[in-house]
């Protein structure tokens, strides 16, 4: 189990490494840089300022130079300084990341929940009217995109209903409480959540559905014993054994919502900065952002590897 | 003792009454009426408390529909019950309601089942899955359910079962497995038991001990059993009662003893027919024409007529019902009383010539120190720990124009040795001489030559054909891939090969799934011989296949054996089909070869205690036998092939074992009577008395 | 062989269906996904024949006559520029789709390649590929698009491109998987004892086999990618206006006031969207059905 | 499951009651639309709103437009007609951590901009001081003209009269506490924690900022014009527009932000209807917008090309529906009706004439114009979309690009610009314009030269009297009209919305000419408050 770990955390380190040359090629492949990000009409700069601020960024020397300095800094765990006020990214990062995290969070386990709970139950009544509604339902989840989701919660809940803010991430000047901070944060969240969930409440069913075929399924009601041990004890925990991939799959996917959920509901996280970063061409924390990324979903795959072994005990690594 | 006053159950209230298990007229179908599935088709019988009953049929017979469905266990829709009753201490449990037969379940009626691996919850621990049964029915605490847990344990033989409660299913060996089954069963004591082929996945072994297992418990809790089988001989040895089932109807049910004697119902003597008998071998087997039948079709005839040599116009116009021959037998067949008493093998059976054949010496393959290991890497670099030794120094030889049988139980390496000789499987050391000429690391030019001259037929009908080819494509791919012919002569040589194994010029066309498991195994054998090679492997041919088609297989590949002066290596564990089939023997044991030599000396004398044991095991289509013959029960199962035993891999399950045998493994000796074919045994004790 | 009449009484008198007759019969029987073909077709067919079909050009603009409700002269109505809505469906269904099958195809491509190497030869191949598979799953395929439009420009053909270089691990983990089960299975060791060479094994034993499971995600991902365009021409990165794809034209419909006073501008794209993402995913469960191998393997041991 | 599912009602039922805009009595909440605070006044043109309530300047700009207003300096004069000013700055005033304002800081803070060091884009505003030059190629350590008199009094002196420098330039200049920003290295100065904290003489005391989310800051009880009336404003951060219309309906912000187009038109309707807010329609943003051209691009370097382009757009009718009359038909360059000639061409809506021009200078229709823009809220993108079908109908196909500022900025640099659809902020005064027309101006210049016009612009500045300057500009109008260097569009005319709960706000804003977001502005903040 720990050699197993380990050995993925090793192919990781050529992974990352790759990633760093691409998210590197990427960030500075952009047209126009930081300096030239920042000219406005009504400030123009002379030709003298613009050369002198690349010299202050180090835009002036040759890529190489500019990558191996990049890297020397993740060695030293900082993540190199942002372009546009200077601050260390590793630590506008860390300021962020957790409310980034507090929504993809909350999205993905009310996600999983619900799509869970109402998979399985679609997958008992299977051919009966529950079961056609909820796949429809799923269905149309689905392809509902993320944006239009949250304009549309924004709309409903926020502007007609007045049950819930339309914006933020706690009520601004005021002390932050939890309560507070929850209210707003239902609607991004949900936003998230909704088509997950169908994605859930897909995999879920299928998952069900196979597992009622399965013979030990068989053996528990030769028992005798009453339906909703058969399917809670014998059943669901076999069908959730599936649903971890998904789980797994599902976050570098929240991720990218979450970029596009936090602009639309001005949630102060890392996507909103990544948006910001991509406008001001702050390379640093471009890559920043995609290196932690990236480094998160593969813990996460690690953590779904460990989840693995923990709800099916026949898997077990070496 | 602890165990008796835990297991001692009186029931006062049922003493001498009627049947415990009445069954009236059922009939289910499947699926939506119109096109339905008529599975089981106004089936009657009757079990007595402590009766044993064996339902016999093959797949698709309904045996197990018919169980299923009084357990309520067939899932409503697609299944519908049409008719009849099933009267248990006179409550009908097709009509109850599913909460109260819910009751009836594993308190009264328990269940074991096919696959021990898959019928156990994987994720569960076996103690959980023990004790449920009990804390539903008799509500009893965490420990006192544990300990009935518990002595249910050791009742069928599972070690330090405390510590095993823990464990979880993947973490026991099949007969383990089955073991926890029973006694997932038995805990709560019930009245009946049903057995749905329990041993089917097993190993001969194994399935002695299981089978062992369950007449004794049997007698010890005095509970009735229903055992479904499509083997014959297997219930032969300890039922009282025997139902042969066909195409969803009872079609004869009698005695043990008598059905055996005096069997009435021609598929009843066809399925006796094509079982090989250990006592009167060498005569050709008469194989059940046709195949399975098709259950689509609304039971209004007889449904066995197609395949039924006495078959007359009226068979297919009526359905006959049971009529009693005599007392406790009855048959349902409108001609019983013409076929009444005709001899169980018919005299058109043709003495098989092999006794006669002289074998000729010289051999066509040599295998000499064979060894297949396949690495097991683990750690963080992946670096090699230890290898599986599949086939550990395998030598033997295949003498032209003969059988070679290579027998064992699963795990043995028989098929690794198979492939290894094909080039299949690299061998990581020893020769594979062929015609003279080594192939062990052949590759291009050479590897081409071998396929030529070898083949080799698979042992799944289902998996061993491209399910996106058809017939045609199939047969003909050798000649594609080796480059033979033009395309005219190899259509046409396709033809012949289907003529050759007995299909049909219009299945060309059809794809792997419109055919039958018989078709695709003659699918699979023309392939084979496309190439007109020398030599033919045959990977369990035939173990994936019904009794009745079992024998058309056998039939087929001796008849090609004749016609075209082939030689075979006939992997298999059957050992009655074995015994039957092949002129020599090898016996494999955990990567090695125990014992060799000719069949009748093998099956005669045989001399190494595994073989014997393997033998013992061999279940006898003869109630009689069942009772005198004395059984070498083998403790425990085979043991991991990446950590063998020291010395004599057989020795920690051997009765024989001594000291030496843990230390050295022993030297092949040829223990021939006569100076005619050899008798090898790897055995420090061969040959004691 | 005197049994061999007898033999095929075995098989069902009818005449052979064949493999593609047995898939699609399973398929019509499901009766969701045989909808959902139609539907998709007919949305197909209208995108094709839009000039045919429309009254307007999808950018005619006028002025004078922009956000008209629904009515006879402009079925759906008109936008912000006075653009007839129907003639915009249809013409933004064009880009919309074209995105989904060009982009899936490209990943599809790459993707069969990559897995089936990696599968079927395995060892440090395989070791490699799969690093280079992880590596681009790690990155959240949104972002990264992000950033790459960022750089190529935003325009359809780079979206395609972008979209298609990025999706293709999943397909390409599937393939593997599916290659990696089908290696052992007995008719491709019969191949191989049979001696048919590496390449013809791929392409007449594994490929069609291990085809429909692709297939199936193929279908699914047209679905995802069409979403995917959305959320693109949400951040600006999609189609260029005035080009119409049913993303962008939900874009523009991204005022409340819009929302709430104007729907004939959001439900037609909003609805294209669901439908065509609807009825594709029908598709696709249909055709899981229909080509499932466990139809045709039957149960084998 | 169904347990979690329970605990969840009474907590969301408790998150609703907690209910909305708690009236707190004097908070002001005031959307804003900028995220670059961190940077500070130094290097950004956004986030200059906070120097009208924390950070100051010697004069602020008065909200009628008209006049600056004495804020830090009390007074000013110019002997010598505009080339030296002296300021007696205002006594007791305090910085906010208690440290008392004195002349130090004026020169310090006038140095800082002028630094080289520092690098702000603001330094050009000090060009006219003597010894820019000199300071900025490094051969002076500081600014020459600027020095203290007393510690209350200081001389400003230019290089040229200048008699408009306090009015046009000064009011962009903020002044920071010495005794804070003194101690830092000046290449450190952006980005430093000052700015997130900053420190000012301002009516209100920085107190709290919050990346993404908010500003907040606190009423100064001491300020020199008398204490606000608000206990607090708190200026809540928003990156789109959509969630800020949505704010102000459901009273979660109080004003509009006012950088990047104000209420979006297409949203005016909807809040016209809510009775507590007040909606100004038309709020001049003195914001020409027009097509700009590469003269360098020999396509466009002929007049009857770029003139075409004028005739083929009906004009009116994008402002009328499109922009829904947001935006005023020009001619030429100056917003300022003073600047402006009479007798301009009006370009009306033209095809025919269009198509004829085209054909005079030989215009190849085939060839696709690479046309770029970067205002992504839908009135601009529409507007783009009807100028791209009304210049197709007359043969020329432009192929539109929304690109960001980093991206226009290289297609500037490379060269490669050949057309686009932009505006540019001048509202304060004429002069301001002439970074887009004049000879060699960078990056927006694009090849036009017209020496007379460059003697206008510099004739313009030698003035204070309106006449004379009038008169200069209104003959650079005519030239601009007759040679549209850029082809002149409209003034950009912006919606702004106010929460009536504010009493002061709405009504200043009122009397405010033209929405500023580049400049502090002076609007008596102080006396504003919250309707009882």
């Amino acid at each position: 189990m720990l050699s197993y770990l380990l050995r993925k955390l090793l192919l990781g380190v050529p992974v990352l490494f790759g990633v760093t040359i691409i998210v590197f090629a990427i960030a500075h492949a952009m047209p126009g840089d930081a300096v030239l990000a920042m000219i406005t009409a009504e400030a123009p700069s002379s030709e003298e300022l613009i050369a002198m601020r690349r010299g202050e960024l180090g835009l002036d020397q040759p890529l190489y130079i500019q990558y191996l300095n990049w890297i020397g800094e993740i060695l030293h765990g900082n993540l190199g300084r942002s372009f546009v006020n200077g601050r260390g990214v590793a630590a506008i990062i860390g300021e962020r990341l957790p409310m980034t995290l507090e929504l993809m969070g909350v999205a993905l386990l009310a996600a999983f929940v619900i799509g869970t709970t109402l998979g399985v139950i679609s997958a008992l009544r299977q051919y009966r009217l529950t079961d056609y509604s909820l796949t429809l339902g799923g269905f149309v989840g689905v392809s509902i995109p993320d944006f239009f989701m949250g304009l549309l919660l924004v709309y409903v809940f926020a502007l007609e209903l007045r049950w819930l803010p339309s914006s933020g991430i706690s009520t601004a000047g005021d002390s932050f409480s939890i309560a507070d901070n929850l209210r707003h944060l239902i609607l991004p969240a949900a936003a998230l959540a909704l088509f997950r969930a169908a994605i859930f409440m897909r995999y879920a069913r299928a998952g069900m559905l196979e597992v009622l075929n399965q013979s030990y399924m068989r053996t528990a009601k030769a028992k005798g014993l009453r339906p909703s041990i058969i399917v809670l004890r014998h059943g669901l925990r076999n069908a959730l054994i599936p649903l971890v991939t998904v789980f797994g799959l599902a976050l570098p996917t929240l991720f990218g919502g979450s970029v596009v959920i936090e602009t639309i509901f001005q949630w102060p996280g890392i996507g909103l900065m990544f948006i910001d970063a991509v406008v001001n061409r702050d390379s640093p924390v471009i890559m920043g952002y995609v290196l932690i990324t990236a480094i998160i979903v593969m813990l996460a795959n690690l953590a779904t590897d460990l989840a693995y072994s923990v709800l099916d005990p026949r898997v077990s690594y070496d | 003792m602890r165990r008796t006053d835990t297991l001692t159950r009186d029931r006062p209230e049922m003493v001498g009454q009627g049947p415990l298990l009445s069954v009236q007229g059922l009939s289910v179908e499947f699926g939506p009426s119109g096109n339905s599935v008529y599975a089981v088709n106004d089936v009657s019988f009757d079990l007595a408390e402590g009766e044993s009953l064996a339902i016999v049929g093959e797949s698709g017979s309904g045996k197990s529909v018919t169980v299923q469905t009084l357990m309520g266990l067939i899932r409503k829709p697609p299944g519908r019950v049409t008719s009849g009753r099933a009267l248990f201490r006179g409550r009908d449990l097709l009509t109850i309601p599913d909460s109260e037969l819910r009751h009836i379940r594993g308190r009264d009626i328990a269940m074991i089942f096919q696959d021990p691996m898959s019928s156990l919850n994987p994720v569960l621990t076996i103690g959980l899955q023990l004790t449920e049964a009990l804390r539903e029915h008799q509500g009893l605490s965490e420990k006192q359910a544990e300990r009935q847990a518990l002595d249910m344990l050791d009742l069928v033989g599972i070690a330090n079962a405390a510590q095993r409660m823990q464990a979880f299913p993947h973490q026991f060996s099949g007969g383990q497995l089955q073991r926890i089954g029973i006694a997932m069963a038995l805990v709560c004591k019930p009245s009946i038991l049903i057995a749905d082929e329990p041993t089917t996945a097993l190993d001969v072994t194994i399935q002695a001990q299981i089978v062992e297992l369950v007449a004794r418990l049997q007698k010890e809790l005095g509970m009735a059993i229903i055992w479904i089988s499509h083997d014959l001989s297997l219930v032969a040895g300890f039922v009282e009662r025997v139902a042969v089932m066909y195409a969803g109807s009872l079609v004869e049910t009698a005695p043990v003893e008598r059905l055996f004697a005096a069997p009435t119902h021609p598929y009843t003597i066809g399925l006796l027919n094509s079982i090989p008998s250990l006592t009167a071998a060498n005569t050709r087997l008469v194989p059940i024409k046709g195949a399975p039948p098709n259950v689509m079709l609304p039971p209004t005839f007889c449904a066995f007529a197609p395949r039924c040599d006495h078959a007359v116009s009226r068979c297919r116009e009526a359905k006959p019902v049971l009529e009693p021959v005599v007392s406790g037998h009855a048959a349902a067949c409108w001609r019983w009383r013409e076929l009444h008493g005709v001899s169980r093998v018919p005299a058109a059976a043709v003495a098989t010539d092999r006794a006669s054949k002289a074998a000729p010496n010289e051999p066509l393959l040599t295998v000499f120190g064979l060894k297949v290991h396949f690495p097991i890497r683990r750690g963080v670099l992946r670096r090699q720990v230890g290898a599986v030794r599949a086939v550990d120094g395998v030598s033997f030889e295949v003498l032209r124009g003969e059988t070679l049988a290579l027998v064992g139980e699963s795990g043995c390496g028989k098929s690794t040795t198979g492939r290894a000789v094909l080039g299949l499987e690299r061998p990581s050391e020893g020769e594979i001489r062929f015609e003279g000429k080594d192939y062990a690391d052949a590759s291009g030019e050479r590897a081409k030559e071998r396929r030529r001259d070898m083949q080799m037929v698979f042992q799944n009908p289902f998996g061993s054909l491209n399910p996106r080819m058809t017939v045609g494509r199939i047969i003909g791919e050798g000649l594609r891939a080796q480059k033979i012919g033009t395309r005219a002569s190899r259509e046409a040589r396709v033809s012949e090969l289907l003529a050759l194994v007995g299909l049909r010029e219009p299945l060309r066309d059809r794809y792997p799934f419109e055919l039958s498991g018989g078709q695709r195994q003659r699918v699979g054998i023309a392939r084979a011989l496309a190439g007109s090679p020398k030599f033919i492997i045959a990977d369990e041919p035939i173990s994936a296949l019904d009794v009745s088609i079992q024998a058309q297989i056998v039939n087929l590949l001796d008849d090609l054996k004749a016609r075209l002066g082939l030689t075979y290596l006939f992997i298999g564990h059957d050992l009655s089909m074995i015994r039957y089939l092949s002129d020599r023997v090898a016996v494999m044991y955990l990567g090695r070869i125990v014992e060799t030599g000719t069949t009748a000396s093998v099956f005669g004398t045989p001399m190494h205690p595994y073989t014997r044991a393997l033998l013992s095991a061999i279940p006898v289509p003869d109630p009689k036998a069942g009772g005198t013959r004395r059984r070498i029960v083998l403790g425990g199962g085979v043991p991991d092939p990446s950590k063998p035993p020291s010395g004599c891999h057989f020795h920690p399950r051997c009765p024989k074992a001594t000291e030496i045998c843990a230390r050295v493994a022993p030297e092949p000796r040829d223990f021939s009577s006569s100076n005619a074919a050899q008798h090898i045994v790897t055995c420090h004790h061969a040959g004691e008395a | 062989m005197t049994d061999a009449t007898a033999i095929d009484a075995g098989i069902a008198a009818g005449a052979s269906r064949g493999l593609w007759g047995e898939a699609a019969r399973r398929f019509l029987h499901h009766r969701l996904a045989t909808i959902g073909l139609v539907v998709l077709a007919i949305i197909v067919l209208a995108c094709i024949f839009a000039p045919l079909i429309a009254h307007y050009g999808p950018n005619d603009i006028d002025l004078r006559g922009r956000n008209q409700p629904p009515g006879g002269v402009h079925w759906l109505g008109t936008d912000g520029t006075g653009r007839d809505i129907f003639a915009r469906i249809l013409y933004g269904g064009r880009i919309s789709l074209t995105v989904g099958f060009v982009a899936v195809s490209i990943s599809a491509a790459i993707g069969i390649f990559i897995g089936a190497v990696a599968g079927y030869f395995g060892g440090k191949v395989d070791l490699f590929l799969m690093g280079l598979i992880d590596m681009v799953l790690t990155f959240p395929r949104l972002v990264i698009i992000i950033a790459f439009v960022a750089v190529v420009g935003p325009s359809i053909l780079n979206t395609m491109l972008v979209i298609g270089l990025l999706s293709w691990p999943s397909i390409a983990r599937l393939t593997r998987g599916e290659i990696l089960s089908l290696r052992n299975q007995e008719f491709i060791l019969a191949a191989r004892s049979l001696g048919t060479s590496p390449s013809v094994i791929i392409l007449e034993h594994i490929l069609p086999n291990v085809l429909s499971p692709i297939l199936v995600a193929i279908t699914l991902d047209v679905a995802t990618v069409i979403l995917l365009e959305a959320s693109l021409s949400f951040l600006g990165l999609g189609a260029q206006a005035p080009a119409a794809s049913w993303g962008n034209m939900l874009r523009d419909a991204r005022t409340l006031s819009i929302l709430e006073s104007q729907p004939w501008m959001w439900i037609p794209p909003g609805a294209m969207i669901a439908v065509a993402v609807l009825s594709i995913n029908f598709v696709g469960d249909g055709l899981r059905d229909a080509l499932d191998p466990q139809h045709i393997m039957g149960q084998g041991k | 499951m169904r347990r979690l599912l329970m605990s969840l009602v009474p907590a969301l039922a408790m998150m609703f009651a907690a209910g909305f805009a708690k009236a707190d009595g004097g908070t002001f909440r005031s959307a804003m639309r900028t995220g670059c605070i961190e940077m500070g006044t130094l290097h950004t043109t956004c986030g200059h709103r906070l120097d009208e309530t924390v950070l100051q300047g010697l004069v602020h700009i008065k909200w009628t437009g008209d006049d600056v207003q004495p804020m830090l300096a009390e007074s000013w004069k110019t002997p010598d007609g505009g080339k030296t000013y002296i300021f007696n700055l205002r006594h007791g005033v305090k910085w906010h951590d208690g440290t008392p304002f004195t002349a130090k800081d004026v020169v310090f803070s006038l140095n800082l901009y002028a630094n080289p060091k520092v690098g702000s884009p603001w330094s050009q505003k000090l060009g006219a001081v003597a010894g820019y030059k000199a300071f900025q190629d490094g051969s002076a350590s500081s600014l020459a003209g600027v020095k203290t008199l007393d510690d209350m009094t200081v001389q400003v002196e230019l290089d040229s009269a200048k008699p408009l420098w306090v009015q046009l330039q000064l009011i962009a200049i903020s002044i920071f506490p010495e005794h804070i920003l003194g101690k830092v290295a000046p290449q450190d100065i952006k980005g430093n924690a000052f700015w997130v904290n900053r420190v000012g003489t301002g009516p209100f005391i920085w107190k709290k900022y919050e990346s993404d989310q908010y500003v907040e800051v606190d009423r100064n009880p001491d300020y020199f014009l008398g204490a606000p009336k608000l206990d607090r404003i708190i200026y809540q951060i928003y990156k789109d527009v959509p969630p800020i219309i949505a704010a102000l309906e459901t009273k979660e912000v109080d004003a509009m932000s006012y950088e990047g187009g104000g209420v979006p038109i297409s949203e005016l309707a909807r809040l016209q209807k809510l009775d507590y807010l007040t909606v100004l329609p038309k709020f001049s943003a003195g914001l020409p917008t027009y097509l700009q051209f590469n003269l360098a691009d020999k396509r466009f370097a002929d007049v009857r090309v770029r003139q075409a382009m004028l005739y083929a757009i009906d004009r009116k009718a994008i402002i009328d529906t499109v922009k829904q009359g947001a935006g005023e038909l020009s001619n030429t360059l100056f917003p300022q009706d003073w600047a402006r000639a009479k007798d301009l061409e009006p370009y009306d809506y033209n095809p025919d004439k269009a198509k004829q021009l085209l054909a005079e200078a030989g215009w190849d229709g085939g060839q696709p114009v690479d046309f770029i823009y970067y205002y992504s809220d839908q009135m601009n993108v529409d507007t783009v979309t009807a100028i791209q079908s009304y210049l197709a109908a007359v043969g020329v196909n432009i192929q539109p690009r929304l690109l960001d500022p980093a991206a226009i900025n290289q297609v500037y640099a490379d060269g490669t610009f050949q057309m686009g659809f932009f505006a540019n902020g001048m509202g304060l005064d004429p002069s301001l314009g002439s970074p887009l027309v004049v000879c060699g101006a960078k990056p927006l210049g694009f090849g036009y030269c017209n020496q007379k016009l460059d003697e206008l612009f510099n004739k313009g500045l030698e003035s204070a009297d309106r006449e004379v300057r009038a008169e200069a500009y209104q003959e650079a109008s005519r030239i601009l009209n007759k040679e549209l260097p850029k082809a002149w569009l409209w003034n950009e005319v912006r919606p702004l919305a106010f929460n009536n709960r504010i009493v002061g706000l709405a009504q200043h804003f009122k009397e405010q000419p033209l929405v500023i977001f580049n400049h502090a502005v002076y609007n008596e903040v102080e006396k504003w408050e919250v309707a009882k």
